[in-house]
This record gives structure tokens, sequence and C-alpha cells, in this order.
């Protein structure tokens, strides 16, 4: 294979929001180049639906205070609350810039930008949900995507597409670069850099069910655990409430913020007894626990494990009444059909594609659908990759998204804060690697850069086994979702763990069918899932670890959150062939922690 | 129920020629298209190539010609078609095979980038910081064409661009209308410009493959229209 | 891409629109090709009386009879759709969507043969007259 | 808030003249060429047809004048629409200038033709 070099001061894995928010401020000040294995408008930012939180108080009033607060009490706690602060203060700022590059959000009639409730997100003063989602329809992810991907185009940024990012070149501790492969020839690329930003998104593919794309595998925190480097806080996944019976696709919480109503085989608007002041509005953590108590009590729909998403119009007014909803002016909140079709389109696209239900007509079933990675490659606000639990940065080496742990989202994410997160960290990101690398040399390549690389592809191109690697994966996603889901034993997780060994080993042992060199996808893909199962096992036994219930790492043999040995951070590293854990304090500021009640 | 797929398969290391393989398989009738090729490269061979990404026709890798028609492998429900008859995969028309159902899209997005499918606005921004103001009905007015996922099923459906390449196509001309009709963006005559030329809107003969094509329903061909028409009157309402 | 991409997707793309474009195209090209050939030969007329007469026989031949009937069927699917397309285009681009475009594609079809019918059954009446006649 | 409309400026190109004039044209030509095809195909028949019809047709200025305007109109459209449809398949700038040079002259070879058939043609004398 022959290998080809390239020299940029930055380079960026990965053009999602993330990566792409990077690039645009990375390529003003520094030569920069974007790696991507997909093309930059793929990428799954661009399926978040809902929104994008910032407190402008365009509605009704706001605060960044409140959203701070609520961010933190969203995370259970363990959301660093230095970063969290920094985040909604800026938020504001991020989402009047992403106007000013021309995202078309939903307007007020006065001409502001139009905002929504969700979950977790209130007016501290009188508890209840305040509008504080941007949102354009029920694509602000895609919006954002394709108006960081335009604004790319517009400033020139460097692409790479269809490269897939398969290993980190370390020299002297600090990162040197990365090796790629080129999908369309098989070539070998080494990207030889001052700083590298990972922003290669999370791993929803782990489990069974899940919102997140067939591209959403890990790549970026496996590499980085490959280097020798920890993760932090793996054990925390959300599992969103609302996914697409079956097949996972997302329905956004918006459907919640609209007046839509979770709903039981008996009828009964059952998260009133989970949430008596938020309800649908819960975080989502609280919600997804609570749908699956109703489905393990049998009150899934037809005792299936479903329940029913309802936004019948006739529904959401019984219910705002109930409620005592308002509008803005104080006059009842009434909704129409139209008015739903009009805030949700591609929510009822996807229920009229895939389920052949109109949401307007007939209630949507529903199952919680793993959807968001809290943990991953730690951070600090610089978003500076960190090597240890001291906080010793690794210099060069930045990473943003969704699979950085700034922490921001601590155990459980607060909904439209990915999207803030992103372009956020992303943009800190972008200002940090080019001001790092205008200030640093190139490290020497090593002659051997690419050879890692290509011993990984090697081992499963020469592989002699005749296990296949989708049986692997499905073991492994089927495992997972049972065992390391939404609830959680020892015993299961620990059955967990031993088995995603066994299907490493097993893995050691594949057969792939494709050998050539064009766009070979199989041996991408094996590699990929490769990725899973390292970010699985670390995964479980960062899960195993963790003895108490807090957000989303929810024990049935430890119910109870457990502030007094509990309240820290987990860092996994995998050292031959072993998961070492270590803990570092959680950064409080403000906020003491308390009891979380919705 | 079993279904047979009939798919155009060709690598370019070992053929000649593209020709086509049939696999036949158990899948539900809910199975899309998408879940029914995931199959066969996971369990009968694994050479066969696609793109796929999100798999609920929001990414737009998926785009290829199901029983001759361009739609996303993930939108594709075997419900919706006859599947006592096979069903024919192909890649999408118009642009290089790279291996099986894989084009190459450079020229796709290289049209894309002709047409400034960006937010131009120089002028100062508002003094206290904010957003500029926008009224919901300016809002409205290019929302239809701010849902493309550049999937390219549209550009490869259009009859003009299967015979030349250097014609936008019915995407570029979607994403200049989202800027051409934004009350905020400065670059409309620019824009108009470009399209008022020999690779421009003009090319457009109104087959209608484009619309019938759009996985997101932007009505492609009303779009094109509309810049038509903004280039002979110079009104942008 | 080239003519032979062209040709795959007018022949085996499905949809209504695709074949009533392929249509308009291929009527289009017939009609200007006959137009061109009968501009000259009336113009015979003036310039050589004589030749005038013959292209007059041929024009009578059974062959061109039928060549003649579907003229006027091109004649009038041509001007239908192009009507359409400019109704659509120029008056009121609201009603490019698929419904809309699918029903008018169906009608123009149906009012093409409803208008050819019986202009083909008068035409095909004078062939039958005159054959070995 | 409310809405304001907005105008620019555009160039109009060839392709925008060629587009309009296209349309123009082809309502002109649907009226003229399908009164002549009722007439002359379906009514009068070709078998009817000869130097003889043609001189009482041209008799008057009325027709001939109809049929320059059917010749223009419909040449014309038809030879873009030839443009049009060739410059689908020759994609080089020259080819293109040269396809444009070939049809013009085409185009003016049979309009000018027919346009002194038309006007210079006298009926035969009985």
């Amino acid at each position: 294979m022959s290998v080809k070099t390239h020299q940029y001061e930055v380079v960026i894995v990965g053009a999602g929001g993330a990566g792409l928010m990077a690039a645009l401020y990375a390529s003003q000040k520094a030569s920069t180049a974007v790696i991507s294995k997909l093309y930059p408008t793929r990428s799954h930012t661009g399926a978040a639906q809902g929104g994008i939180s910032a407190a402008l108080g365009n509605i009704e009033e706001d605060r960044p205070e409140w959203h701070t607060y609520d961010t933190v009490k969203g995370s259970d706690y363990l959301g660093d609350q230095d970063a969290i602060e920094f985040m909604c203060f800026k938020a504001p700022e991020l989402v009047y810039e992403l106007e000013h590059m021309g995202l078309p959000f939903d307007r007020t009639p006065e001409g502001r930008i139009l905002q929504r409730p969700f979950g977790g997100h209130t007016n501290n003063e009188t508890g209840k949900p305040v509008r504080r989602a941007c949102h354009a329809a029920d694509r602000t992810g895609h919006m954002i995507l394709q108006t960081l991907y335009q604004q790319c185009i517009k400033n020139d940024v460097t692409f790479f597409d269809e490269f897939q990012v398969l290993d980190l070149i370390m020299v002297n501790g600090k990162a040197a670069g990365v090796v790629a492969i080129e999908l369309a020839t098989g070539d070998l690329h080494v990207f030889h850099a001052k700083a590298v930003i990972m922003a290669t998104g999370g791993w929803g593919r782990v489990w069974e069910i899940t919102s997140n794309a067939y591209a959403y595998t890990g790549d970026g925190a496996a590499i980085v655990l490959r280097k020798g480097l920890p993760l932090e806080d793996m054990e925390f996944f959300q599992f969103h409430p609302t996914g697409i019976y079956k097949l996972g696709i997302l329905i956004t919480e918006g459907v919640r913020g609209e007046g839509g109503v979770l709903i039981n085989d008996k009828g009964e608007r059952f998260m009133e007894k989970y949430a008596p002041h938020v309800k649908d509005l819960a975080s989502r953590d609280v919600v997804s626990r609570a749908m699956y108590i109703e489905m393990k009590e049998g009150r899934g729909i037809n005792g299936q494990r479903y329940l029913y998403l309802d936004v019948r119009p006739e529904t959401v007014n019984k219910y705002a009444k109930i409620d005592g909803r308002t509008n803005p002016d104080g006059t009842p909140y009434q909704v129409t059909a139209e008015e739903i079709l009009h805030k949700l389109p591609d929510i009822i696209d996807f229920c009229k594609t895939y389920l052949g239900v109109d949401p307007v007509k007939e209630p949507m079933p529903v199952q919680p659908t793993a959807h968001y990675a809290m943990g991953g490659i730690p951070t600090n606000v610089k978003t500076e990759v960190l090597a240890d639990e001291k906080g010793t940065v690794v210099p060069g080496l930045y990473a943003a998204g969704e699979n950085a742990c700034v922490s921001v989202h601590g155990a459980n994410r607060l909904g439209t804060n990915s999207l803030l997160d992103l372009v956020v960290f992303g943009k800190e990101a972008g200002v940090h690697a080019a001001e790092y690398a205008t200030g640093a040399a190139f490290e020497p390549l090593p002659g051997d850069a690419a050879d890692f690389a290509r011993s990984q592809l090697d081992a499963i191109l020469n592989s002699k086994g005749n296990e296949r690697v989708a049986d692997i994966a499905a073991e492994m996603k089927h495992e997972m979702m049972d065992k390391v889901g939404v609830f959680r034993t020892e015993e299961g997780m620990q059955e967990a763990l031993n088995k995603i060994r066994e299907l490493k080993e097993r893995f050691q042992h594949i057969h792939i069918d494709d050998r050539g060199k064009t766009f070979n996808t199989d041996l991408l893909t094996a590699w990929e899932i490769g990725n899973l199962l390292d970010i699985a096992e670390v995964t479980a036994a960062s899960a195993l670890a963790r003895k108490e219930s807090r957000g989303a790492h929810s024990r049935d043999d430890y119910p109870k959150r457990d502030d007094q040995n509990w309240l820290k951070h987990t860092l996994a590293w995998r050292r031959d062939g072993e998961i070492e854990l270590r803990y570092k304090p959680v950064v409080l500021t403000k906020y003491e922690p308390k009891e979380r009640v919705y | 129920m079993q279904v047979t797929l009939k798919i155009l398969r060709y690598n370019p290391e070992k053929d000649a020629q593209p020709h086509y393989e049939r696999y036949t398989l158990d899948a539900e009738p809910t199975d899309r298209i998408l879940d029914v090729l995931e199959k066969i490269k996971a369990h009968e061979d694994g050479t066969l190539t696609f793109r796929r990404s999100c798999a609920h026709g929001i990414c737009g890798s998926c785009a290829m010609r199901i029983n001759g028609r361009n739609r996303l492998a993930c939108k594709t429900l075997l419900q919706t078609l006859d599947t006592s008859k096979e069903i024919t995969v192909e890649p999408i028309l118009g642009l290089p095979r790279v291996k099986d159902l894989v084009v190459d899209m450079t020229t796709f997005f290289d049209n894309y980038k002709k047409v400034m499918p960006y937010f131009v606005n120089d002028e100062p921004l508002p003094e206290d910081g904010r957003e500029r103001l926008q009224s919901p009905e300016e809002r409205e007015r290019f929302d239809d064409t701010t849902k493309c996922i550049l999937c390219g099923a549209c550009t490869t459906a259009c009859p003009t661009f299967w015979a030349d390449n250097s014609y936008v196509g019915p995407s570029a001309i979607v994403n200049a209308h989202r800027f051409i009709f934004d009350s905020r963006d400065r670059a409309a005559a620019e824009r108009l410009k470009i399209l008022a030329g020999e690779s421009g809107v003009f090319r457009c003969r109104t087959a209608f493959n484009c619309t019938e094509a759009c996985p997101r329903e932007i009505d492609i061909t009303k779009a094109i229209a509309e810049v038509k028409r903004a280039i002979i009157t110079g009104r942008l309402d | 891409m080239s003519f032979k991409t062209a040709s795959e997707g007018y022949v085996k793309y499905q949809g209504l629109g695709n074949w009533a474009f392929v249509l308009h195209r291929l009527t289009g090209l017939g009609v200007i090709l006959f137009l061109a050939i009968h501009v000259v030969d009336t113009a015979f007329v003036y310039f050589a009386p004589d030749l005038y007469k013959e292209a007059i026989a041929l024009y009578r031949s059974p062959l061109f009879g039928l060549g003649e009937i579907l003229l006027v069927l091109s004649i009038i699917y041509h001007g239908l759709n192009g009507l359409r397309v400019i109704y659509f285009d120029m008056v009121n681009p609201n009603m490019w969507t698929i419904e809309i475009n699918r029903k008018s594609v169906i009608w123009t079809w149906i009012i093409t043969l409803v208008l050819w019918l019986p202009a083909a059954v008068v035409m095909g009446s004078h062939i039958l007259e005159h054959l070995g006649g | 808030m409310t809405t304001q409309s907005r105008t620019v400026d555009v160039p109009q190109t060839w392709e925008s003249f060629a587009w309009k004039w296209m349309r123009y044209s082809g309502v002109i030509i649907f009226i003229l060429a399908w009164i002549h095809v009722l007439i002359q195909d379906i009514l009068v028949g070709v078998y009817k047809i000869d130097i003889g019809y043609v001189a009482g047709r041209w008799n008057g200025g009325f027709w001939r004048v109809y049929d320059f305007l059917l010749l223009f109109f419909a040449f014309s459209h038809g030879m873009n629409g030839v443009r049009q449809v060739l410059y689908d398949y020759i994609h080089s700038a020259g080819g293109r200038r040269a396809l444009n040079w070939i049809l013009l002259i085409l185009w003016a070879i049979v309009v000018v033709i027919g346009t002194i058939a038309i006007f210079a043609f006298t009926p035969p004398a009985a």
C-alpha cells in the first residue's frame, strides 16, 4: 500500500457540527484540513431535531443562570459546573452567530428567533417549563450542519471527504497527526499536523435500538483509547424516551414541547406520577426510566414493549387545559392539526413513512432508544484533551462534540444542549488549536507513522477464521441493550462484560469477503465493529464499578444516588488488555447537590 | 416473506462491465431496501458496496435507483413495492461509477459550489448584537428549499444532467433558491447571474423527474420556475 | 455525462414526467425535420414547379400518408404539452406539484388522443380512397 | 414586523432570451400551426393540394402573411429547440460555437428560401 503524506497545521477529524465549527475558526488562523469518513453533510448532527437552547428570552423571561442551573440539575450534579456555566452563558452569543451565518430559525411575529419548551428547561422561579429551545421547524440540527458546511465552502476550507481516520500519531507525548485510509482508492494517507481535533461523534451503535446513524461507531474515542489515553464517564449513555418502536428513529422531545403526552395501555398519562411538576417534560433519564417501569409492570401497549406518544390535537388540548398551559399572551394554549403539521413536518413524515401512522390522527408507538454519549474523551473547557485524573494536558490534542466529555452533560444531558455543546466547544477547539499551532513546531514524523493503522487493517484482511462480523455485532448490541441499558444490575453488567470479552476474542477470528482496495466497506465496517467492542467493554466496566444510580446510570441494586462516594468522574484506561479505572472530582461552584425532582 | 433483489454490481478491480446479480432472502414487509441490502452484506456477500449512514432519510447517503426511480434506500419500504416481482436496484445515473451502488459525487458537489450556496450579507450587524429580524412570512418564503439534504436523487434523475454534467442541476438550484429568497441575504443578483448562464436554470426542461425523486418532498420544479421568473422579472417575492 | 447515459435514462427511468419530456423532445425533433423539408418543397412552387409536382406525388404515397398522420399526432402533442409547460412555468409555478403534474400529463395524453383520433380517421379515409387510384 | 418586497437587477442573457422566445413563439405557433394543419392536412388533404391549390391560396395577401409568420416562428422555434437538444450532447465551447453557426446558416437558408417563395410566387397563368 502506498502512503501519501500531507501537512497541515491543524487537522480536524470529523465534519459534523463540532468539526465544522472548529474548521471555521481554525482555518482563519492556521492551515487546516477536515478529514471525514462521510461527506460532511451526511454527519449525524443533521439528525438533531428539536432545537438549540439559549436563554434569549425572546418569548418570555429567561436567564443564562437558569439555563446553567437546569443543566447542572439535569446532569444529576455530575456535570462540571464551571464548564456548564461557560456553555450556558456563551449560548446566546453562539445562537446569534449562527443566525448571522444565515441559519433559518423560525421567527416570532416581531421577527425574532422563535423558541419552544424542552425537557428539563425551566423558569427557576416558577418551576414551569420555559421556552428556551431555538428551532428551525424540527430540523434544527440539519440547518446547523448545512449552515456550517455552507460557511466552510464560503471560506474555502479544505476537506478530505470519505477518508476514514484509523490512527492518531503521537510523538514525544504530543499529537503530531493522523493516519487515514481513502475509501475510494484504499490508499493510506499520513496527515502531519501540529494540532489534532477529534470531533467524530458518538457510539450509539453499541446498542440494539438506537437513534444513531450507522456511522456512529465511536471511532475517535476508540482511537484515543488505543493510544493509552483515558475515556471519561463512559457509563453514562442517554436513552431518549421516544424512539420509533423497533426502529429507534428519534421522535423529538419537541413533540412533547408542543404539548404531546405519553400514554400507557390504560390510556393514562403516566408521567404525572413520576414528575408531578413538569410531567412529560421531565429530563430524559427520568422519562425513559418511567417508561421502562410502566412496561415492566405490564402497562405497555397490548403488553408489548412500547407506549404511545400522543400529539393529536384533541389530546394536546385536553392536557394543556388540565395543566393550565397558556400562550405568552396569557390565552389558553390550543393547537390545530395544521399547526402541528407546520411545527413538526419531519416527524410527521417519519411516522408516515416508517409506521404508516399519521400523528395528528393516531398516537405513535415509541420506546426508549440509545441516543447520546455523555462521556467520552476527557477535556477541559479549552477542549484540550486530558491524559489523567490530575488534569495533565496532552499537547496538541483537542476534542469537541459528542466524542468529548468536558463535562457539561454529567450523568444526563438536557435536550437541545447537544447542539449547543457542538457549537460552543467546536468553536473553542478551533480557536485554541489554531492558537497552539501557530506557536508550536511540527514534531518530526516517525518513519513508521502508518504502521499501526496498516497493521489493524492487515489483521482484519488476513484473519483466517470464519466468524461473521455481523453476528458478533448483533450479539454485542443485544447484550448491551439488555444488560447495560436503561436499567442495570451487578449480575447483568458482569455477564455483559464477560460476553464482550468473549466477542472480542471471537473478533480475532473473523472472515471478511472483500479484500479489494476500492471502497472496501466490508473492511471498514469490521474495523468499526472493533471500535464498538472496545467502547462497549469500557462502558460496561465503568458501569459495573459505579455502585449508585445517577442520571442515565440506573441500577436496581443501588437505586439511590450516592454523593458521599460517587460524586466523581470515572476515567477508564485500557492497559494490557485490562480496564483500569480511576476517578476525579466533579467541579462544583455555586450549586450544591440536592435531590432531583421534576 | 421472500424477496428477490436484482442488483447492478460493478467492481472496477474485476469487472470490465457492470452486471446484475440476484439475491433472494427472507424479509418483513416493513423492512427498508436498506435493511435488505444490509442483510445481504452481513450474511451473504460482504463485497456488496453501498453508502449509508443515518438510515432515516436525513443524511442523504443512500440515494439509488430502485425499480427504475431514484429513492433513498432507507425511506423505501418493501410494502410500498411489488415484492412478487424482482426489485431492481441500480446506482444513480449520470455520475461515474466507483463500485456497485457507489458513484463519484465530486461533480455533484462541484456544481453545488458553483451557485454560492452560502449566506452573504456584509452589512453591519444589529447594534445590540442580536439576530437580524425576519418576519415569519419572509422565513416561510424559502422554507421548502431549506429541507435539501444533498442526496443527489434529483440531479441524477434529470435528463439534462444525464447528458451534460456541466448543467448545475436541480439540487444546486434548490440551494441557490434557499438563499435567493431569504430576505436577509444580499447576493441574489450574483446567484441569478450565474444561473442565467449556459449551465443554469434555462437548461431545465421541466421533465419533473427531480420533484418525483426528492425524498424530502421539496417542490423542486416549482423552485426552479421561481428562480427562472426571478431572473426574468428581477422580483424576489 | 454522455448520450449513452442520457439514452439509458430516457428509456429506463420510471416516471410520467420523464415520458412526457421524452415524447416532447422526439415529437419536436420530428416536426422540425418535417418542417425543414416542407418549407423547401413548398418553395419549389416558385423555384421549380416541376419538382413540386414530384414532391406532392411522393406525399401522396400511402407510406407518407401514414407519416402525415403521425406528424399530426406530433404537432398536437408537442403543442398541448408545450402549452402545459408554458402555463405552469410562466403563469402559475404553484402548479408544479407531483399530483397536478401527473394529472396534467395524463390529461395532455387524453386530449391529444381525443383530438388526433378523428383527424386520423379523416386522413386515413383519404388514404384508403386513393389507394390504387 | 412586515414583509418587504425586494427587487434585483439581473442582466438578461442569451439563454433567458431564448427561454422567453420558446414560450412566446410557442403560443403563437400553437394557434398558427393548428389551424394550418387542420385545413391542409385534415380538411383539404394532400390529395387536393397542387400548384393550383397553392396559387388559389396565395391569391391574396392574408394567407401569404399567415404562412410567412408560421414559417418564421415555427422554424425559429424549432431551430432553437434543436440547439437546446444538441447543447445536451455538445459540451465544449468550440463545439457549441460551431453548432450555433451551422444552425444559424441553416435557419437563414430555409427562412430565406421560404420567404422568397411565399412573396415572389406568382400564380401560373391558368
